[in-house]
């Protein structure tokens, strides 16, 4: 098995497509295709898995992570306040992001993980939605400060009610209250289906990728630096709370994926709104233009082997 | 026919914004609006439509002159520092001056 | 098998997604797209079966639902004339959308019976192509008399040449000619994907639903008793032809829902360039607002279940 | 550059009028004309542009001031009791005035 | 508020060239753009946008009566003889005059 | 097996209801999504092949594709100039349009062979990515000279960066690199809804004809004779190259559709921004409302039996 997936492969014919200018793009309405598809997938086989097990038995991951989300917010805000000198909403913004995750991303490790075939946690999908959201609050804490002038309800429903988290929590409910012989008649599309939808997807993500390289370029080289740092970084506190709460090796590599990637659909979305201050070129470029492809060509192998080190190292020491 | 003249107002802004901007445009008067999907490029870069954070919508209003002016001073005030947005009017000829 | 089908909680999601305003569409071209399949879908599977028996045996089929369709908008226009007091234009717009049927609720009735591995007669999706038209002309008719001034060449191509009317007839045609080895190839895009292709359909047809409670609100309480009470009225009607014509259990189930169903499509677009002069607000409210959710979720189980109970009453009546 | 004079007008419709309106349209005078696609709300209603029977269409006409007078009326006396549609029209500068 | 009068500036001409003509458009002096996609029909035959090499775009530049001029002149003397192209003018007032 | 596939019907479908004007037509985001879909489709298949063999073994046969793809363009120029009496831009695009291929052709002839299960040398859609460009160069300097005045860089950038040459490129790159193995993931996707995507194509592609009908009027009878016997002569030249390159049955129909076919995507492309004085309509009312047609109901069968006959006449002669 060589490194580089065909879906990998994708990706990068959309970067050097998108940097040699080629006639090529997706129409938007595909694009918006595509990720529903994936989107609804995701929490469909996410579904499936939850009817088996009483919720109860999840809670502890599921508070970990809520605060594993929380946490990777409010370390990055100082660092980009302090070293990228950026301003209070900015920082505030791309703090969101990179605490938050990248549905994508996460897409290319289940694919990654399932072409080796090593399992995973079936409930990572409702870890996936669980971190999307509370980044997104220390966000704009961060921004605003607790002030009567924000209009939570509004903010709620910007969050809860984007199309990531809808989709991801239907395809959830639709999957568990479905079960797996109720979704036979539909995996053709959503199942079988998925790798090459996610091929397409990254083919795009590729070409959008590569429209993100003139502001790389304005906005220099702390941008790059800290789009790789902060990954790493998270990658290695999510395989900590991994080992911590007993996962298996494939588990863990998730974690540390969901940990290392940043949101580039549903925080720029929201932020857009809550925080119109703050920049949205700054933290798409270092998420989208430095974070994603970082973590899609080198991270999750990267975060695989970890996981696998630590497992050998660590791995009798929890429960 | 009878004519009567009245203001288009032309916005063209980020497709974000779209839910939030039609209902400010009714609370300042405005019966009814237009909107078409666009890209573009201006001061804040170039906005390819390519995927959703980065499309545009250019929105018209048919409307007197006094509500324009106060939904220009409305969106100047609240938008143009964050947002990528450009506003422009004219006046035109329309048949039914109650409506608008 | 629980009662609710994993298309069935598709359409919920997009329905509880709608009413809460979440930011979530499919695309215009993606909506185009899925219709299309399932138009296509259904003509082929169809046309397969259309060549293995002569049409002559088909003849009283064809002709009872013809005048089935007749009947059934001949029977709504005074309802909606003297109960409803809707001016004649109206009336009669109404009346051609529910002697019509929909394309949408047989795709589901499709699915339900087909997880429940209940046969039914193969030439539905032709009496399905016959049903859309005789009640279309029945409202033209009753808007406007058998006046000269109605262009019949342009009705005739609005009725004729929809897109529902082309691809159903398309496909079927193309399945007759192909037969079921030459549909082989092209198997996995339009039967495979089939039933998930229905589900995204469902989903838009919820959001789509959702926008239509406004002028619910608006036009009260006899658009909802109507929208109910048709369908059921017109399932009875189809349930006893069914039984007249000999079908099956399956045959049944299907004949009461094409009559119960109401058109959304084909009809309110030759309606709108026909009879100008209707609201086409009310009758979309009604067929899609009421009538085409109530079908899809309690109606479709309750037609099989009286198709169930009529056979065994009835069954040994006809030959 | 010479520049001429003429007329733009604007029409909004419901996209189930195309096929007949540009009959009509160029029936009328016109020749040529150029078709968006819009959504938009008004005196009819919200029109998402959601799926078929819901989007709107947004039609311009370049033509001299008497074409644009003739369709103006023509369009009013025919479609404005039963469609969704306004229609405005303001004066414009061309390079080739024979053109339109 | 504060207006100044600018013109805007409208090219309804063939998809292909939207590459190009960006180029040409912001090297003549724009500061910025918009365009929608759209379909017609002229003197070079209809366009449907059905597909790639038939669907047109409607670019909008809003700029100063100098860089209109020198715009229309370069795409009069460059495109009309070989494109599918129209180009109008005429004024609007806009809030920020030194943007334009 | 009847001569006609349905993927044929589905190519008169569109044509039929183009010619009656019935309200049909596929969104262009769709269409480009399936175009999308088949080009890749068709890079990876070759792909996967090339990986198998040397490339230096394959020298020949590119060589001499390309060859022939300058040569058929030189040959019809002269008849374009003279019998059609074109203005020189006119004859030099048009020719550049018979010397390319067309990829949808190419994808009729895979489906044709597929169906009858012959087999076919799997480097074809190499020779096809190659023959895409040649006859573009020849079109310009025939209607140009090879003047300085040409910016050959921007030239250069039209002709490789446009999207059927990037994704057929891409595909062969991501099909060699990732093997067979890698493929089976995205197999659902890109190869088992081939033939259906073509369908979806194919019926487009009749609607687009059908538009092409009054210009054919307009330019008359040359026209329709130069776009059926160009194809007819040029397949000669294809059969008789693959006898001479020692092409099996099924590699030689392919070479001989690929040599027929004219392009209506890449070259026209080209030519508008190349040879602006061209008038586009001219070639696109013959490759694409004469040509294809053409190649796809009448030419492909009849290209496949003479390969047949000239396989069992002079098929012994060469290695
Ligand atoms: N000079 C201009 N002419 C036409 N459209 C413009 C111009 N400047 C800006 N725009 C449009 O307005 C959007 C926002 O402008 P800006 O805030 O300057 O980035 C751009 O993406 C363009 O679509
Ligand atoms: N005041 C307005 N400003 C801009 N567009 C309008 C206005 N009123 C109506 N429209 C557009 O015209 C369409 C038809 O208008 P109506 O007939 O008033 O429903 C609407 O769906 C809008 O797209
Ligand atoms: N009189 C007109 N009014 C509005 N749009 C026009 C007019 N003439 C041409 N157009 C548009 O401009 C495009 C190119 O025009 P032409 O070069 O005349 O074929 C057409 O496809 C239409 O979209
Ligand atoms: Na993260
Ligand atoms: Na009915
Ligand atoms: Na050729």
């Amino acid at each position: 098995m060589s490194m580089l997936d065909p879906i990998i492969l994708f990706f990068l014919l959309g970067l050097i497509s998108g940097l040699l200018r080629a006639e090529l793009r997706l129409p938007a309405a595909i694009y918006e295709f595509v990720s529903i598809l994936l989107l609804l997938a995701i929490g469909l086989k996410g579904g499936v898995e939850l009817a088996k097990q009483p919720l109860t038995n999840l809670l502890p991951d599921m508070l970990a992570v809520i605060v594993m989300g929380v946490a990777l917010a409010l370390l990055a805000f100082p660092v980009l306040r302090l070293l990228g000198r950026f301003s209070r909403a900015d920082a505030a913004a791309i703090a969101a992001h990179y605490g938050s995750v990248s549905v994508g991303t996460y897409a290319v490790a289940v694919a990654y993980l399932g072409s080796r075939q090593i399992a995973f946690e079936e409930h990572m999908p409702l870890l996936l939605v669980l971190l999307e959201v509370p980044a997104i609050l220390v966000g704009i804490v961060l921004a605003r400060g607790i002030s009567r002038q924000t209009r939570w309800g509004d903010v709620a429903h910007e969050v809860f009610l984007g199309k990531s988290i809808v989709l991801l929590v239907g395809g959830l409910l639709i999957g568990w209250a479905a079960g797996p012989e109720g979704l036979i008649g539909i995996k053709p599309l959503f199942f079988d289906l998925f790798k090459g939808m996610l091929a397409l997807f990254l083919l795009e993500m590729g070409l959008i990728t590569a429209t993100q390289v003139g502001s790389l370029r304005q906005y220099g080289l702390f941008i790059v630096v800290f789009g790789v740092a902060m990954p790493l970084l998270s990658s290695v506190i999510g395989t900590g709370l991994a080992l911590a709460l007993g996962l298996s090796i494939g588990g863990t590599a998730m974690l540390a994926t969901l940990a290392a990637s940043a949101s580039y659909i549903a925080v720029p979305a929201v932020m857009r709104i809550s925080v119109p201050e703050a920049n949205p070129t700054l933290s798409l470029t270092a998420s989208l233009g430095v974070t994603f492809p970082f973590n899609v060509i080198f991270g999750i192998p990267l975060y695989y082997a970890m996981a696998e080190w630590a497992h050998a190292t660590w791995g009798g020491l929890t429960p | 026919m009878t004519q009567a003249t009245r203001t288009l107002l032309t916005v063209i802004t980020e497709a974000a914004l779209e839910t939030v901007l039609i209902r400010e445009i009714e609370r300042l008067g405005a019966n009814g609006y237009t909107i078409t999907d666009a890209r573009g490029k201006g001061g804040r870069g170039v906005r390819h439509a390519g995927w959703e954070a980065n499309g545009n919508i250019r929105i018209e209003v048919v409307c007197n002159a006094a509500t324009a002016e106060a939904i220009s001073a409305y969106l100047q005030a609240h938008y143009y520092d964050n947002y990528a947005m450009i506003l422009f009017t004219h006046d035109i000829a329309v048949l039914r001056p109650e409506k608008f």
